[in-house]
Parts: C-alpha cells; structure tokens; sequence
C-alpha cells in the first residue's frame, strides 16, 4: 500500500506541483502523465526518497516513508534516465553489481539468463561501452527480471527500445503486477501493460 | 513565568527587522570602542621596553587573530545547526559570518607579517601558528567557494555545513599550535589563572579593540543576513505561505 | 497475489553488501589498471620535476627529499580522487546506492578502501624508491614508507569528503583541491617532519603515532562525512 | 523546390567562425568564473605547501621559490586542463565542432585562447605575489612574471594537445599528466632558470627569449596536432 | 543528390552491415531501420563523416564526401543522442552558440522566437542544467527551425519528446521536405511525417 499525502515539490522559483494525493494498492500500475518538464522525474525521485519534498508525506505500508527509510528502500526499485550501466564492465557484471547493491545478490547464471532474456545473449562479452543506446537500456532492464522488490519506479523505461524489447518489458510488468507488486512509471509513447488496476497520475499543465 | 519564544527569532521574517533596528547600535558601538582602544594604544600604552613602538601592531594583531578564530568556530555552529535542526537562519547567519571572518583572518596575517619584519627580520616564517592560520583563511575561502558554486541555496547551505564542521578541527590546531610546537611565535600572555603578563594599559587597549572588532563584527554580519534573507525570501514568500497552508 | 512483504526477498546482510560493493569497485579498479600505472607515473614525474625547478645540488636535494616526496604523494591522491564518485555520479549508480540498504557511511568507507588499494598502496610502494632518489638513507626510506603507508588512507578519506560535497558542480577538481589541501597539511606537516627527524637522528616514534591517531580519528569521522554529503549532492 | 545549393546559406567567414566560438567559450569562462579564483587558490596553495614539506629556512626558499611557483604553474594549467574538450566530448558538442565549417585548426585555437584566458592570466597576475612570499626581490619578481606570462600559452598549447589525445579514455585526467609533463619540462627548465639567474645578478634575456621562441614555436604547430589529435578520439 | 555506394560497418569483429547501396533525390525522407544494435547510430555517423566507412563511399551532389569534407559538412545537420547542449548556457545561448558553430549565426530574437515556438518560453532564463529531459532535447531541436541546411541526420530525434512536440517536430521536418531538403533520421517509435517521397533504409537482422 503506498500512499501520496499532498505532496508538492518546488524547483528554483517554480511550483511543480502540489497538493498531490493518492493511495495505491498492491497490483496497482500507475502511469503518472503530463507533458514536457510537468514534473514526472521530480515525482519518481521525490516517491525514491532521493529528492525531499518541499510539502506533503509518503506513507509505504502505513509508514512515513522517510523517517522509516532503511526498510523502505528495501522494498523499492528504481530506474531513472540515468541507468547506473558502467562503461567498462560487461553485462553480467554490470547486472551482477546491481544487484548485489540492492541486497539481492545474484549467481553468474541467473545474470546470464536474465539478459538473454532480453535479447543481449550474444554481447555478454563486451564492454557496455560499446553498446547501441537500446542495448545499454536493456541491460539495465534486466534488472527487473530478477529482482523480487514490491515497488517499482520506472521513469521512461521504454525510450531507445525496439518494439520487440517494449514488448517484452510490458510483459516482465504485467507480471510484476499480477503477482501483487505494484508499479509507477512514465511514458510519453502509450503502451499497453496487462494490468487489472491501472490509474493515471496527471501532472499540471503549464 | 512567562517563556520567551525564542524559535520567533529563528524564523527569518521576524529576525530581519529585529537585525534592522540593531544594526545601528552596534555600529556606534563599534566606532565608540574603535576610539577608544586606538587613543589607549597609541597614546596612553607605554612605549614596550623590548619592542619600541612597532609593538603597538599588537592592538589590532591580536583581537584580529582572536576574531578570526572566534568567528569560525561561529560559523561552524550556525552551519551545523542549520544541518542538523534544518532551521533556515542558522545557514543564512553562517553565509554572512564566512567573509567577516575572512577579513579578520587576513588582517592578523597582515598585520603579523607586518610586525614580523621588525621582529623576526622576515615578513613570513612557515612556523605552525602561521600556517594554522593561513589554513584557516583557506578553509573560509573554501566554504564560500563552495557556498557560491552550488545554485541551489538549500544544498549550498547543507553542504557548506558538513565542510565548515570537518574543517573545525583547525582551530583548536590554530590555538594550541604554540603549545605543540616549539616555535618562533609567542605563546599566550593572557591567562585566566595567571594575573597578565603585560602592562594593564596594553591589555585595556587590547581589550578595547577587540570589543570594537566585535560590535563591528555583529553590525557587519546582521547587514550582511538582511542581504542573504532578502535575497532569498523574495524568491520564496510564496513558498512559505506553501509551508504554512500544508501545515 | 503476492504481498509486498519483505519475507521472500532475499535479505543480505551489511558484511555481504559491504564486500560487494568492495569487489565491483575493486573490479572496475583492475579494468581500469592504467590507471594505477598513471598514478605513479605522475608521482615519479612530479617528484622527478623538483630537481629540474630548484637545481641538483646533493645536499640541497637530501634535504628536500622528504618534503618533495610527500608534497607529490598529496598531489597525485588529489588527482585520483575524481575517480571516486564523478563517475558513479553521472551514469547514475550513486542513486542506486543510495538506495541501496547498505548504510551510506559503509558505502563511502567501502569506495574509499577501493581507492586506497588502487592509490596509496602503488603511492607506499614507490616512496621509497623515489626517497633514494633524494640520497635518503635506510633509516629515512623506512620513515618515508612508513609514513606514506599511515598517511595516505587521510588523504583518500579527507579526500572522499571533498569529492562528494563537490560532486556535480562544475570546476569540481579544482574546488575539491581548495577544499581539501588545507586540511591534508597535518599529514604534510607530520609526514615530511617524519622524515627529517629520522634523518637527522632524531627519533620519528613520536610523528609517526600522530599520523596513526590521525587516521584512527579520520577513520572514525570521515565516512559519516562523505554520507551526509553525499546525500545533499544528491538531492 | 530548392536545390540543395549553398547559394541560400549565409556563410560567415572563417573569422567570424573563429570570433563566434571564443565568444561562447569566454561565456562559459564567464559562468563559471569561480574556477578562475579556484585555479588561483589551488596556485597558492600549492605554493605554499612546500615550505611546509621542506621546512622554512629563509635562505632555502628563496633558494627554491622561482622552481617552486613554477611547478605549482605547471600543477594548476595541468589540472584545469580537463575543461578544455572533455565537458564538450561528453555533451556532443565536439561532434558539432568537428562539422562545423571552421577549420579544425582554428578551432583548437580558439577553444586554447579561452583556456588560457582563464587560466594563464590568473596565473600570471598572482605569480608576482606568491614570489614574495619566498622572498624574491625586485629583479626576480619581474622576470617570474614575465616567464610566466610567456610560459603558459605554451603550456596550454601542449596541454590541449594532450587533452584531446585521451579524451574518452578513462583515467584521462592523470594520463594527460603523463604526456604532457615531459614536455612541458623545457619551459620548467627555462622559467626556473630564469628567475636564478635574475636573482644571481646575470641577466636573465637568453633565457626569456628562448621562452619566447618556445611560445611562437607551439603557437604555430600545436593547433594542427590538436586537430589530428581530435579527429582521432573521435573515431 | 545523396548517394550511399556499398557502404559497410565494421565494430570490433562484428560487422553491423555492409552493400549498402541507394540514392536519394532532394526532398526524400529516409527511416533508418532497425532493431537495437544493428547500427542506425552507426550509419548516420558515419554519413555524417564522424567516423569512417570499413568500405564504400558516399557522393553528396556526385562528390565524394570524404574528399570534399568542407563543402559537405557545411550542407548537413546532425543531432545524435548527445545533443550538444551546455549545462551552464540558458536556452538562448546554446542556440546561438550551436547556430554560430555550424557558420548560421543568428539574432538574439529569432532564437528567442524559435525557442518559443519549441514551447520553452516560459523557461529561456534558465541554465539548461535544470531542464528537463524533453525540454533539453528541445532545446537542441531548435536549432533544425533556424537552419537552412538541405541535410539532415536525426538520430532519435523523438526521443523523450511528448506528443506535442513531436507532432511539431514532424511538422518541421516535413516542412524542411517540402522545400526540397532531405532527411535521414531513426525512430523506434512510428511517427507520421508528411513527405512526398518516403523510403526505409532497413538494416540487419541479428
Ligand atoms: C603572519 C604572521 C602572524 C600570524 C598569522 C599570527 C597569528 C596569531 C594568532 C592566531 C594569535 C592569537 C592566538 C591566541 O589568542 O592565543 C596571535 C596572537 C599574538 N601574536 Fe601573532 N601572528 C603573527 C605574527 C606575529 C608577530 C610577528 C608577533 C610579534 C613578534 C606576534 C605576536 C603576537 C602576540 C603577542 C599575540 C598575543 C598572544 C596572547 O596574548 O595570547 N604575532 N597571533
Ligand atoms: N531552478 C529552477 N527554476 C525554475 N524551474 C526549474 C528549476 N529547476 C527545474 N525547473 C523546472 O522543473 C521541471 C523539472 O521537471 P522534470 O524533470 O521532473 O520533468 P519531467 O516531467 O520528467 O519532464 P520530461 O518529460 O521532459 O522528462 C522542468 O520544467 C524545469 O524547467
Ligand atoms: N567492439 C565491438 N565488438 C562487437 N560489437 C560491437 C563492438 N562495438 C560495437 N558493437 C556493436 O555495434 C552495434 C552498434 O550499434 P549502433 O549504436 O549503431 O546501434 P543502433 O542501431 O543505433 O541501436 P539503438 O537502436 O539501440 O540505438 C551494437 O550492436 C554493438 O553491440
Ligand atoms: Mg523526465
Ligand atoms: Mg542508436
């Protein structure tokens, strides 16, 4: 259960947004809208814990998400634009690295398979360096099929993936979701995830 | 009993007037002691038996140098409470404390390097209580360096306080350093269990300085935090009636 | 359905995520090996400039020695020290971090310890051969190593709270330099006085425990430093 | 339907190209003009960190002060070289200057120009004062700064060189001090010498005028192997 | 007159592509194809000179390009996945700076009006270093409404952009075909762009 309470975030001299409310259920797919500059990152980072609000409270588990952070943090994935892949190590490490950072360390098989899976099977010997802007994304995407965290922050997930890939990744959250977890994320291109509950979270319009 | 509400002083848009009616008194004030401690010392403080006149740099040299450890370890006060109780005044008051501390810093390298010459024959000896206290005239330039390079004020005034926090630790250095160290500089000649060492007119126009250097200091650093305030709260005034309808 | 309960995750405990943490970073650290290399590189040279700059002349140089040798050390840590987080900073693993469960004061002491091993170990090593250089004599080289050894997790620990209250902001190199040399020159001052005392027959007994004190106290606060900062570059 | 023709271009002239991109490069000087003060601290500091390591026997360091505020010169155009390309290899915009019309040449100079604005003058202005504090006299201090004033356009013309060299490499930063201190020794060598032989009562002209030549030397060919050198990294 | 003769691509041991041969007249709108990591990026670096060709050659008005790299650099735009734009500089002075690099200086208005019209009005006065990531991105586009270049490379160019303004951007570029220009650009998601004469350029299938 995660809840929004009028939460508002300022940036400079700029009012985002303010006054923002929700509670979600488990399996709950939110889709938080809104053009250009509306706010959508600031929100995923604030939910994150990574930015503080200039207002206004997240409740994970009927617990004020900051001051019970440790255990929040424990239960949350997040993905911004910025993927956290480094250059010069290669897929399964990269993807091995993550996860041991999240507390979910991960045998060199499971690594393997999981980014097979999305379709990087041939290059696991490369530097990500040298991967294509899709490539890069998809490994750390990957993440995401190995993981077992309730909360998933995704912020633009599907941008630089080919169709195939999109696909796949609206598959890996539907299931996410139908096993109870729960999902916030942005887009600008629409994409169909199977979802029993799915609501918008509609940013300001200026 | 009646309790005052201290915390109403905390908040910016109370403490800027407040700091607006003061500011003048300080500044009498500090022109009063400023006369006043100058005619001591250069009038009525007798000639030093050892040292001639050029002695009499001691009159700004050292309330200059105890300023400017004072005013650090203020600032790291102001900065730590501004990091630990997220109060906003306490971070404006360590920004404005910062450039007064500066200047005194400099002056008691001035002014000591300048009594150096007549003293030691050199203007600049790499002895530790100098260069404790050319440390700290680059840990203040540190922390306005880093102040002003971030734009974000709240994170400037975060990460000012961690830095003026690790970088307390130099003074104690800076005090004790003639203790430690055998060195070329003296040692301290006032002493809370000891009677005074020197001559009772060469202490009052010390004393006299140095309470001039304070009350300047206070007017310098209330201007300076109506500035800082100003500047920010025009920005912000929306925001605190955010704050304010949220609560 | 699945609850969201924290029951079937998998739950490492601090001492596993610490050591990982300690392997990517230790890792990366042998990707990138030049870089070690380039590290002593750039001590020999900068030891190797002085000479050039102030004349050859023997005597002068023993004298110098020590000073040279660990103004070059403070030096090239100074210059590592973008390694430490700028890079995690801009691709975006330091969010992760972050958020990771690890406690950020273990975090920064595990990057830090990454550092040492790919800086101050190489930096220990070579102090002396380059001390020799100098005309330093056995009794010198050893106080030489053994300051360089004692001395150099301060300047990456000192070093790690510059580098994170500095992250992002542009000119960071050389901000972090203002930041940081002033209070690296305790470790100058007793390092190279270390030395001297050693060579003029004095005991360095007591300057060598200085140090240790200084990283036994270092040790202690710096990471919770480096946390705090962290968390404020990042926000 | 229009024909892919340059007829309807406005084409500017090389000039106005050249003027153009120092004029961009002076306002990001410009916005971020705390790291002109910062190269001036990191000067000072540095400066000032040896009479810490060697000890402060006034004779000594008037003995070392011309050497020793040149390699702290050398240190602070070193360090403040990463400005040069990298921000610009990172954000894409060195793709734009490699197709823009102007020459690629002339590009690298104009991007030096900036750099040394922002860098050498600083430097030159603030040498005078850090001499004094080693007690130079008249006579040195004048040929210091003049030395300076010569020395570090040399110094960022072979920096540039080596920026772009190992732009994108990781490490870049200590690699690029490891290509270019060796070259920059001769202008070590003569700066130095310089101030030692003003000091020493000889005069100090062979010196300055082989810094001189130095200067017109690298003016003239160090723009084409930044262009090469660019063309390469981004390969 | 762009002609692409038997071009091929060689990363590492992998060779993305080779015979790549077509041409094309003046007003054609080019789709670079395919999936992640079959080497859109890579062609149109290559196109543009940024990088060279394992084989092939390519004729720009029956010129080779390489050998003319003046005169044709001087007719293309390109717009990778870095954008070029600086963190310190506000909208306005990026564009100007980008405009006056690429020998198009413009008047401070009519990078204000462009930059307008991108919908960043409102947001001219800030550092770029705050935008968001569509905005950024918008930024850099500005430069494609100021030029009067007949060649253009886009690389993603819809990438983080809201429907809004990718709608726009289609626009212009249909626009930029309309007056006889020609564009090669890369997109995984389809966009409707009005062109006279649209191909696809589809490469591999690994
Ligand atoms: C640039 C050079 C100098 C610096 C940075 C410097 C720094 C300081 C500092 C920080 C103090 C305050 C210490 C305390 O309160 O215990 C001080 C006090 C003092 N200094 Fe200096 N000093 C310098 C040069 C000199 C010279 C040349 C003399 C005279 C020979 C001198 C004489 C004194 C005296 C007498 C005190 C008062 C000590 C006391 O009564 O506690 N200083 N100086
Ligand atoms: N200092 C500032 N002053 C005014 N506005 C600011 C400041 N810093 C950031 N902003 C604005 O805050 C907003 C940040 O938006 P954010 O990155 O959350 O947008 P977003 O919804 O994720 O957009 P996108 O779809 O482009 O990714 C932007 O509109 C930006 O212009
Ligand atoms: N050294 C190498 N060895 C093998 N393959 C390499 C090497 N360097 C690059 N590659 C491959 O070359 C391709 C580069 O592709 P490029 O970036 O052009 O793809 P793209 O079509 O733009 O993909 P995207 O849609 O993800 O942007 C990738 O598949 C990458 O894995
Ligand atoms: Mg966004
Ligand atoms: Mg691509």
């Amino acid at each position: 259960m995660l809840e929004l309470k009028s939460l508002a975030c300022v940036r400079g001299e700029r009012r985002l947004f303010s006054g923002i409310s929700a509670r979600y259920a488990p399996g709950t797919l939110v889709r938080v809208c809104g053009d250009n500059g509306t706010g959508k990152t600031s929100l995923l980072r604030l939910v994150a814990g990574l930015s503080e609000p200039a207002a206004g409270q997240i409740l994970w588990q009927g617990q004020d998400s900051q001051r019970e952070r440790a255990a929040f943090q424990r239960d949350l994935v997040y993905l911004g634009h910025a993927s956290g892949i480094k250059d010069e190590l290669d897929p399964v490490e990269n993807l091995m690295a993550s996860s041991a950072l999240a507390a979910e360390g991960i045998e060199i098989g499971a690594a393997r398979q999981a980014l097979g899976e999305m379709g990087l099977g041939e290059r696991l010997a490369l530097e990500c360096k040298v991967l294509s802007a899709g490539q890069r994304r998809r490994v750390a995407l990957a993440r995401l099929l190995v993981t077992r965290k309730p909360l998933w922050l995704l912020d633009e997930p599907f941008n630089a993936l080919d169709p195939q890939a999109v696909e796949r990744l609206a598959d890996t959250v539907g299931r996410h979701l139908a096993a109870g977890g729960m999902c916030l994320y942005t887009t600008h291109q629409p994409v169909p995830i199977r979802a029993t509950q799915s609501v918008e979270l509609r940013l300001g319009r200026n | 009993m009646t309790r005052i509400n201290w915390f109403k002083y905390a908040s910016p848009a109370t403490f800027f007037p407040l700091a607006g009616r003061l500011i003048p008194w300080f500044r009498a004030l500090a022109v009063l002691f400023g006369v006043a401690g100058l005619y001591v010392g250069f009038f009525v403080a007798p000639t030093d038996f050892q040292q001639g006149e050029a002695y009499r740099i001691i009159f700004l040299h050292v309330p200059a140098a105890w300023m400017s450890m004072f005013l650090y370890m203020l600032m790291a006060l102001y900065a730590g409470l501004g990091l630990v109780f997220n109060t906003r005044l306490s971070s404006m008051m360590a920004r404005a404390v910062a450039p007064t501390g500066a200047l005194f810093t400099f002056l008691a390298l001035w002014t000591g390097s300048m009594w150096g010459r007549p003293m030691w024959g050199t203007y600049w000896v790499w002895d530790a209580r100098l260069t404790s206290e050319l440390i700290l005239l680059f840990l203040y330039f540190g922390y306005m360096a880093l102040v002003a390079a971030i734009d974000d004020p709240r994170r400037g005034d975060r990460a000012g306080g961690v830095l003026a926090l690790v970088g307390a630790v130099n003074v104690p250095i800076i005090y004790f350093s003639v203790k430690w160290w055998n060195t070329l500089h003296q040692g301290s000649s006032i002493n809370l269990t000891r009677a005074p060492s020197m001559a009772a007119m060469m202490l009052w126009g010390m004393l006299l300085m140095a309470l001039c250097f304070w009350m300047y200091s206070i007017a310098v650093i209330l201007a300076r935090v109506q500035c800082v305030i100003a500047e920010r709260e025009q920005r912000s005034a929306w925001l605190q009636e955010l704050a304010a309808g949220e609560a | 359905m699945r609850e969201p309960a924290q029951a079937d995750v998998v739950l490492a405990g601090d001492g596993t995520l610490f050591l990982g943490l300690l392997r990517r970073d230790l890792l990366l650290v042998y990707r990138r090996r030049a870089d070690a290399v380039t590290v002593l590189v750039f001590f020999s040279i900068v030891v190797s400039l002085f000479p050039l700059g102030v004349g050859a002349d023997p005597n002068l140089l023993r004298l110098l020695g020590g000073g040279v040798v660990w103004v070059a050390a403070l030096l090239a840590s100074l210059l590592s020290l973008n390694r430490l987080f700028a890079a995690d900073h801009a691709d975006g693993t330091l969010e992760q971090i972050l958020l990771s469960p690890l406690p950020l004061p273990l975090t920064a002491l595990a990057k830090v310890t990454a550092h040492w091993i790919a800086t101050g170990i190489p930096l220990t090593l070579m102090a002396p051969v380059l001390g020799m250089q100098f005309g330093l004599d056995g009794d010198g080289l050893l106080v030489l190593s053994a300051g360089v050894l004692l001395g150099t997790p301060v300047l990456s620990l000192v070093g790690a709270v510059g580098a994170a209250l500095t992250l992002g902001l542009r000119g960071g190199n050389l901000l972090v330099a203002l930041l940081i040399l002033p209070l690296n020159i305790p470790v100058l001052i007793l390092g190279a006085g270390a030395v001297d005392a050693a060579q003029s027959g004095l005991g360095a007994g007591a300057h060598l425990s200085l140090l240790g004190a200084l990283l036994v106290g270092t040790l202690v606060g710096a990471p919770f430093a480096v946390a705090a900062a962290l968390r404020i570059s990042l926000d």
